[in-house]
């Protein structure tokens, strides 16, 4: 007789305006329980995925997460956005169920004292410390300006970029702004943003503002490097500038699956793309499936779903996990330890490749 | 044959009904009136004839052509013309504007539009005075004789009017009928509509009394002027 | 504090010489004048289907987002194998846009506004977001929930900088064809009969019938006219910004239908004049306050704008006669 | 004539519009217990003369004084407060509303329950719940369609409409009511039943000041008549005075001649004429 | 003498007390009987309904276009959330002082734009809407967390049991319905609530009969303000954060389809129409993807059959009058 499978939550926006986020996700994770599933299952079970959408809307979100908690399922991974993922998490965390955030990179979540919050990607303040220094150190950069995108990452990476370069003294912060989401003219605000004479634009909004800003910053003839953070850059990034106008343009990143030397990451990447013919256009649905994968490891090394043993066996005992972006570990506060960040280049025939 | 007769006409709004059923006939060259306290049907009648609603049974027939499933702008172009209750000119075009849509039908034959033009100036020299003011600047006697004026630009055989004398001074109102008459001895039928019973009976050749949405009375104006049932009802009189 | 660094940007603007500020200026209005072009081909689709049905088509900034979407498609699949040379190719792509939309414009028209239309306004205006949702997923279902983008080569690079001013020919191509369309467009309602018969059809359903006027066949001319205006500003848009996606139909959506409403809703030249504007005052919002207060200073303004004159711009001030 | 003051006055009154006079210093008394036609060709400016009065539009210039004191400058809901109320040339009732409730309306400013005494519904909101009823009933009973309380005003017929309206006038207990062409639209019949309701007005202490282009009622039933033409006043005084006056037969009444003779030719065609 | 005059003069009245008995018992017992996560459904029904019903007020009552009413429930939940983080006001205080401060802002807000007509009043409740959710992204001085947004970590007490699990909210929310269900029914039944229905059908006429027309408009303004604001409380509680997301153009648009769908001024209507937009979207789930378009496709559909409302509040015959003009 077939074994009851063990039920896995994924909560992600798949509808409404970051459906195409969601729809990332769930191929990722689809990718991995498929692997999981097709390596005999966890604890001798089938996985299942039990699919939440929660359109990008808080109150939705409340609603999924109430969902996955009647459902009895044994952890969940999700969900996208910041502001998205907080009311879903208050409410795990009261039912205590373990839930890994894969795309919330807000550092507020991880400060609010809870202790079924998880998280695979990287914390804002990692990456702005990270831009900070490579801006100062190795831009060489004297006049900074950073355009956000009003959004929770946007605003939340920008503050984290704003607030070291502000302490170090050693640049100065001569622009900062917000643009709105959805609109296509920035025109103004770049114009503006010229009239400083900076010397690093730092965007960090998404891609389709980010091909349009660099676009329209050199069609105004602004010279200033641009630096995206790490939603801002990729294919859909060039297409969108142009690729005279996109050549050159840095971001700060994690590496890259296509960059990572791990095994798993070759394999995962080459899966994506046989079954969606190109790879994922933004960093985080991968994260979703190393969320997943953490679970995973943590059901099977612990023998247990009980949420509580997996709170702990997360907590404790998962080290150095090798995850599609590269070893897992949670500290602990539910933050993944290690963040490693480059930077990346375009390069004219519109490769991305580290800067050395 | 008669150029217009309606059978057994049924009109109801919704669920209700209005009219219940009634039975008339034009003869070619007549003014005919239908006499009828308020919301007795009149208006109703008009539109069912003139296609803005469609009767729930019944036949109305222009010649020998069975008209009451045909949509109104059909209708103008086959001879009938409605100048409806209480004038409803165009108020932000022009007076000219306004007569031009009247003879909507004659789109493409610029020169009968403008012979058309000519003749409505003719029967009212106050509206060729201002051709170019906008309708809805209009008094309300000029918006009257613009709607009249109007309802002849398609070449009508018929011409329905609803109560054209509706909030007009005295004067207006006779000005009015003079009109009335005027064009029908141009030729036009006229199937008329009116509360003031008195001038209308005075000018037309047959009437007929609508009540409560039924045909109680009919016969030649000069008879139903004399019916008691009338003088009492509609003449004021005891 | 970062209203600290916004207010210090605005004051050492004050210290850049006359003429770069002016240059800047000009920049500014001629970007403003584009955005404001684009919506105002958008609002007059709002303000063509209000002024006859008096119904706010919620629907509209859709079938200019699907107008993006098909012109796109048809650059990139059907006539990127052809031979034709660029401009044809834009033509035809924008023409077929256009044409399938107008399709469109009638069907939904057929399918979810007539059977309302003895209904109470709002109802008719649900109906209308019931279709923008419907449309919006549809869009998405169809290509995806990511982002496109127009492809290099359907973009004809031409820029100029007299006095330094940065002009761009897709600039001057939008602003071109709105201009031109919209003055064919009133001419066209204006000055022939079938013009005259909407306006009457705007005025009264029942009495435009009464001089042989198919209001059904007007509607239809509507539906054709105002979703097509919307297509053509959906592939100008995609050419202009490249990229295109399908939440784009209710941020400029509701842009110009705020454009139909200061100009005056109902009125084709307040459709313009109230694009224009209201591209002008973004601009000035992003440029000379913040770009993340700017959408607050248009309101605002909008809102000032209405308490003096409560019906637009150019809207006709009919105090309702008693 | 008495030599108490007026209850209405209007002195020397205009209004534009636009580049339009439609009111050019327009006087005119109302004596309190009379009833005042306003008479004159249409676009004169009868309406307007009304909306000034009942604040709907406000005057370029001049005065106006209602019980001696001013009304210029209130608001239409505090005109009809004052004691001022009107109905309309074209009916504006509330057509999805019940007559009972249409006539309710008139009451609203004689009540002073506020929102959160109609939340508690405390005793004296009750008390002046029930006034206004009786006050209702009773403006519904004098103009004869209290039968008809609780039809929707516009499943009535358009005489009953009129009479509605009037109704819910009457029931803000005015001084004074306004009326705009009451008899419009009715035939002589039903205008005779409503000359002897607005009698019946007149009598129970209400002055009444009406617009009318139906002879038969102004001169029936006015005490004073004043006529306009191009927003001044051409002439004034008793119907039989206005009648007469060459000036008012020019612009508005003009000759009846040609009628009368067709009447008798046609009455003596009658016996011929079988067509 | 009759004092039954208003409102749906229908079967059900007749035999009101029964029905709203049985309805009260039923209501009560439900959350026994469905999981947390369905009861979680109905709290955010109630909190719509809640919402509705203070824009039917608006939109339903007095006629007036509103479709930037979740301003004012964003007013209401941030100053929740800004008094009970910053300055531990009590909850039970708050759900007052959130009404009033929205009520305020309404009266302040709608007082230069009341006189617009319909579409215009439209456009600029819509600009209300966005104003107000940009300056709460922006931030002003320091206060509303930019897109954040603001914990609640305070929880409603009575009689020391913490209102927490969602059985709790439900009886919360419903009983926040009743009460203004009662509030709201006294008020249809009386001088105010006729003096905003007269505004509705003709506010000329309304005028001229002595209504002050600008009170009542400004009233139901400021009324359905203060609803939605104490409806903020509530909400902010139930979240425990909250952020400018969920404030946003599209949830006043689906707030406004639900008072019209449910029959404009009709309270029955509004409660029925909120579940539907509710549950349906809960039952098209398995959908995924096609969900919304399906979610569209329904609202087209549902008006097209009942024009009306699914509820209407009175036998509005659909107006005969043809379209076009006025
Ligand atoms: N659009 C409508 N919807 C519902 N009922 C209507 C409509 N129009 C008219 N009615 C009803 O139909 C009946 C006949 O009305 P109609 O307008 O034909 O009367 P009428 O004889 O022209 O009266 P009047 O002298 O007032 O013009 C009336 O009872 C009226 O209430
Ligand atoms: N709100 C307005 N705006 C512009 N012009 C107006 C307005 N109201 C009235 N008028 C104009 O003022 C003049 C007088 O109008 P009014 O309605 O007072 O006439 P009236 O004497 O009542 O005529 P009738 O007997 O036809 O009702 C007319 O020329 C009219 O067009
Ligand atoms: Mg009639
Ligand atoms: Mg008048």
């Amino acid at each position: 007789a077939a074994k009851e499978p063990i039920r896995i939550g994924l909560q992600a926006p798949i509808t409404g305006p970051w459906a195409y986020e969601g729809e990332m996700a769930r191929n990722c994770v689809q990718i991995v329980a498929d692997e999981v599933n097709k390596a005999g299952g966890l604890l001798g079970r089938p996985v299942e995925i039990v699919l939440g959408d929660d359109q990008g809307s808080p109150k939705q979100s409340a609603l999924v997460a109430q969902r996955m908690v009647s459902d009895k399922v044994a952890a969940v991974v999700g969900t996208y956005g910041s502001s998205i993922n907080d009311p879903a998490s208050a409410i795990y965390e009261r039912a205590e169920l373990v839930n890994i955030a894969y795309g919330s990179t807000a550092e507020k979540l991880t400060e609010q004292g809870r202790k079924y919050f998880f998280r695979t990607c990287f914390r804002d303040d990692k990456q702005g410390a990270f831009f900070a220094a490579f801006a100062v150190d190795k831009l060489k950069a004297k006049r900074v300006a950073i355009i956000h995108d009003n959004t929770t990452f946007g605003k939340g990476l920008a503050e984290a970029a704003r607030r070291p370069i502000l302490e170090q003294k050693k640049a100065e912060i001569v622009f900062y702004d917000a643009i709105t989401p959805g609109e296509r003219d920035f025109t103004a605000i770049l114009l503006n943003m010229g009239k400083q004479n900076p010397d690093v634009l730092y965007f960090t909004g998404y891609y389709s503002e980010a091909g349009l800003i660099i676009r329209q910053m050199r069609t105004l003839g602004i010279k200033a490097t641009f630096v995206g953070g790490n939603a801002a850059v990729n294919d859909e990034f060039v297409k969108i500038a142009g690729l005279n106008m996109a050549a050159g343009a840095l971001q700060t990143q994690e590496p890259l699956p296509t960059d990572l030397d791990y095994p798993q990451s070759k394999t995962f990447l080459a899966e994506y793309i046989r079954r969606h013919k190109e790879p994922p256009s933004s960093p985080w649905p991968v994260y979703a499936a190393d969320a997943f994968k953490a679970i995973a490891a943590a059901i099977e090394g612990s023998g247990s779903t009980d949420s509580k043993v997996l709170m702990n066996y997360l907590r404790n005992s998962l080290k150095d996990y090798p995850g599609i972006t590269g070893p897992i570990s949670f500290d602990a506060i539910g933050d993944r330890e290690g963040a490693i960040y480059l930077a990346y280049e375009v390069t004219a025939d519109g490769k991305f490749v580290p800067l050395r | 044959m008669s150029l217009l007769e309606l059978k057994d006409v049924r009109i109801a709004y919704g669920s209700v009904e209005a009219v219940h059923g009634i039975s008339l006939v034009v003869e070619r060259g007549q003014i005919a009136t239908i006499l009828g306290a308020n919301g007795a049907g009149k208006t109703t009648t008009l539109r069912a004839i003139s296609g803005l609603i469609r009767p729930r049974s019944g036949s109305i027939r222009l010649g020998d052509t069975d008209i009451s499933q045909i949509p109104a702008h059909e209708i103008v172009n086959r001879g009938i013309a409605h100048v409806p209750e209480g004038r409803r000119v165009f108020p932000t075009l022009t007076v000219e504007e306004n007569l031009k849509l009247g003879a909507y039908k004659h789109r493409g034959h610029p020169d009968k539009v403008s012979s058309n033009t000519g003749r409505v100036y003719q029967l009212f020299p106050r509206l060729e005075e201002r051709r170019l003011q906008l309708a809805g600047t209009l008094s309300g006697g000029e918006q009257q004789m613009l709607a009249i004026g109007r309802g002849l630009m398609p070449d009508p055989d018929i011409l329905l009017l609803d109560e054209p004398s509706l909030g007009l001074a005295p004067k207006l109102v006779q000005e009015i009928f003079r009109v009335v008459r005027e064009i029908n001895g141009q030729g036009v039928t006229i199937l008329l509509v009116e509360q003031n019973a008195r001038l209308a009976l005075r000018i037309s050749n047959h009437a007929y009394v609508l009540e409560t949405g039924r045909i109680v009375l009919s016969g030649p104006a000069d008879e139903l002027r004399r019916d008691p049932r009338v003088k009492k009802a509609y003449l004021g009189e005891k | 504090m970062r209203t600290g660094v916004a207010s210090a940007a605005a004051v050492s603007a004050w210290r850049l010489p006359c003429r770069v500020k002016m240059v800047v200026f000009l920049e500014q209005l001629v970007n403003g004048l584009t955005v404001g072009a684009v919506y105002s081909l958008v609002a007059l689709g709002y303000t063509m289907v209000y002024g006859v049905m008096r119904l706010i088509n919620f629907a509209h900034g859709d079938f200019f987002m699907l107008g993006s979407y098909l012109g796109y498609t048809m650059l990139v699949t059907v006539l990127a194998q052809s031979s034709l040379p660029l401009w044809a190719m834009l033509c035809l792509a924008t023409l077929i846009s256009m044409g399938a939309i107008s399709l469109l414009g009638v069907l939904v028209e057929r399918m979810a506004y007539r059977p309302l239309r003895k209904s109470s306004r709002l109802t008719a205006v649900v109906s209308a977001l019931g279709v923008s949702i419907f449309l919006q997923n549809a869009a998405m279902l169809i290509w995806g929930a990511r982002y496109q983008a127009y492809p290099p080569w359907s973009v004809p690079e031409v820029n100029w900088a007299p006095g330094g001013v940065h002009v761009s020919l897709m600039q001057l191509l939008i602003m071109g064809i709105s201009l031109a369309l919209m003055v064919g467009l009133y001419m066209f309602v204006q000055r022939t009969t079938v013009g005259a018969a909407i306006r009457a059809t705007a005025i009264d359903h029942d009495t435009a019938r009464l001089m042989g006027i198919d209001v059904d066949q007007i509607i239809r001319i509507i539906f054709v006219i105002g979703p097509g205006l919307g297509a053509i500003a959906g592939v100008l848009l995609g050419l202009y910004y490249r990229q295109i996606h399908f939440t784009v139909g209710w941020s400029y959506g509701l842009k110009a239908f705020t454009a139909a409403i200061l100009g005056g809703i109902g009125n084709i030249p307040g459709a313009m004049v109230g694009g224009m504007l209201l591209g002008i005052l973004e601009m000035l919002g992003a440029g000379y306050i913040s770009a993340a207060w700017k959408d607050v200073f248009v309101f605002l303004i909008l809102i000032l704008l209405l308490i003096f004159r409560p019906t637009g711009i150019l809207g006709e001030r009919v105090a309702e006669k008693v | 004539m008495t030599l108490s003051a007026p209850l209405l006055s209007l002195g020397a009154v205009s209004k534009n519009f636009g580049g339009l006079r439609a009111v050019d210093s327009f006087d005119l008394n109302v004596k309190e217990g009379s009833i005042t036609s306003l008479i004159g060709p249409n676009g004169a400016g009868k309406t307007t003369v009304f909306n000034l009065i009942t604040g709907i539009y406000r005057p370029d210039s001049g005065s106006i004084t209602f019980r001696s004191s001013a009304l210029i400058g209130m608001l239409p809901h505090q005109v009809v407060e004052a004691g001022i109320a009107r109905t309309f040339q074209t009916l504006r009732l509330f057509e999805n509303l019940t007559c009972f409730e249409n006539v309710l309306a008139g009451q609203h400013c004689r009540c002073k329950a506020g929102l959160v005494a109609c939340i508690l519904n405390t005793r004296a909101r009750q008390a002046e719940e029930a006034r206004a009823h009786s006050e209702a009933e009773r403006c519904l009973r004098q103009l004869r369609i209290w039968h008809l309380r609780d039809e929707l005003a516009r499943n009535l017929s358009y005489g009953d409409r009129r009479r509605l309206e009037i109704a819910r006038a009457m029931a803000s207990g005015p001084a004074l009511l306004i009326l705009d062409e009451p008899a419009g639209g009715l035939n002589e019949r039903e205008s005779d039943e409503l000359m002897d309701i607005i009698r019946e007005i007149r009598d129970s202490g209400i002055t009444v000041f009406l617009i009318e282009h139906d002879m038969r009622v102004v001169m029936g039933i006015s005490d004073h008549v004043a006529v306009m033409e191009y927003g001044r006043k051409i002439s004034e005084g008793t119907p039989e005075e206005v009648q007469k006056d060459p000036a008012v037969i020019e612009a508005y009444l003009g000759t009846d001649d040609e009628d009368e003779q067709a009447e008798a030719e046609a009455d003596a065609e009658a016996g011929e004429s079988v067509q | 003498m009759r004092l039954e005059f208003t409102k749906p003069a229908s079967f059900i009245r007749a035999h009101s007390a029964w029905f709203i008995g049985a309805l009260i018992l039923a209501a009560a017992a439900l959350p026994l009987f469905i999981s947390d996560y369905w009861t979680d459904v109905c709290v955010f029904w109630g909190i719509n309904v809640l919402l509705g019903l203070s824009l039917n007020i608006i939109v339903g009552e007095v006629g007036l276009f509103n479709m930037g009413q979740m301003a004012f429930f964003a007013i209401g939940s941030y100053t929740t959330a800004i008094l009970s983080e910053r300055f531990g006001v009590n909850l039970w205080l708050l759900i007052p002082i959130s009404g009033l401060i929205a009520a305020g802002a309404g009266y302040i807000l709608t007082g230069p734009i009341i006189h617009l007509r319909g579409d215009y009043l439209l456009m600029v409740t819509i600009g209300l809407n966005e104003m107000i959710r940009i300056t709460l992204i922006n931030n002003p001085f320091g206060l509303t967390g930019g897109p954040n947004g603001l914990i609640v970590l305070d929880q409603f007490r009575i009689f020391g049991h913490v209102i927490q699990r969602p059985i709790d909210f439900y009886y919360l929310v419903w009983a926040a319905v009743a009460l203004l269900l009662f509030c709201l029914g006294r008020l249809q039944r009386s001088r105010v609530g006729r003096a905003w229905n007269y505004v509705r059908e003709d506010p000329i006429a309304a005028e001229a009969t002595g209504v002050n027309t600008r009170w009542a408009k400004t009233l139901a303004f400021t009324l359905g303000a203060g609803i939605a604001g104490a409806a903020g409380t509530i909400f902010a509680t139930k979240m425990m954060v909250i952020s400018p997301d969920s404030f946003t153009f599209m949830e006043s648009v689906i707030l406004f389809c639900i008072v019209i769908l449910g029959g404009m001024g009709s309270i029955p209507g509004v409660i029925l129409a909120s579940g539907a937009m509710m549950v349906l979207p809960e039952l098209l789930r398995n959908f995924a993807q096609y969900r919304m378009l399906l979610f569209g496709l329904a609202m087209v559909i549902m008006m097209i059959f009942r024009p009306q409302g699914l509820w209407p509040s009175r036998r509005w015959m659909t107006r005969l009058k043809e379209g076009g003009g006025e």
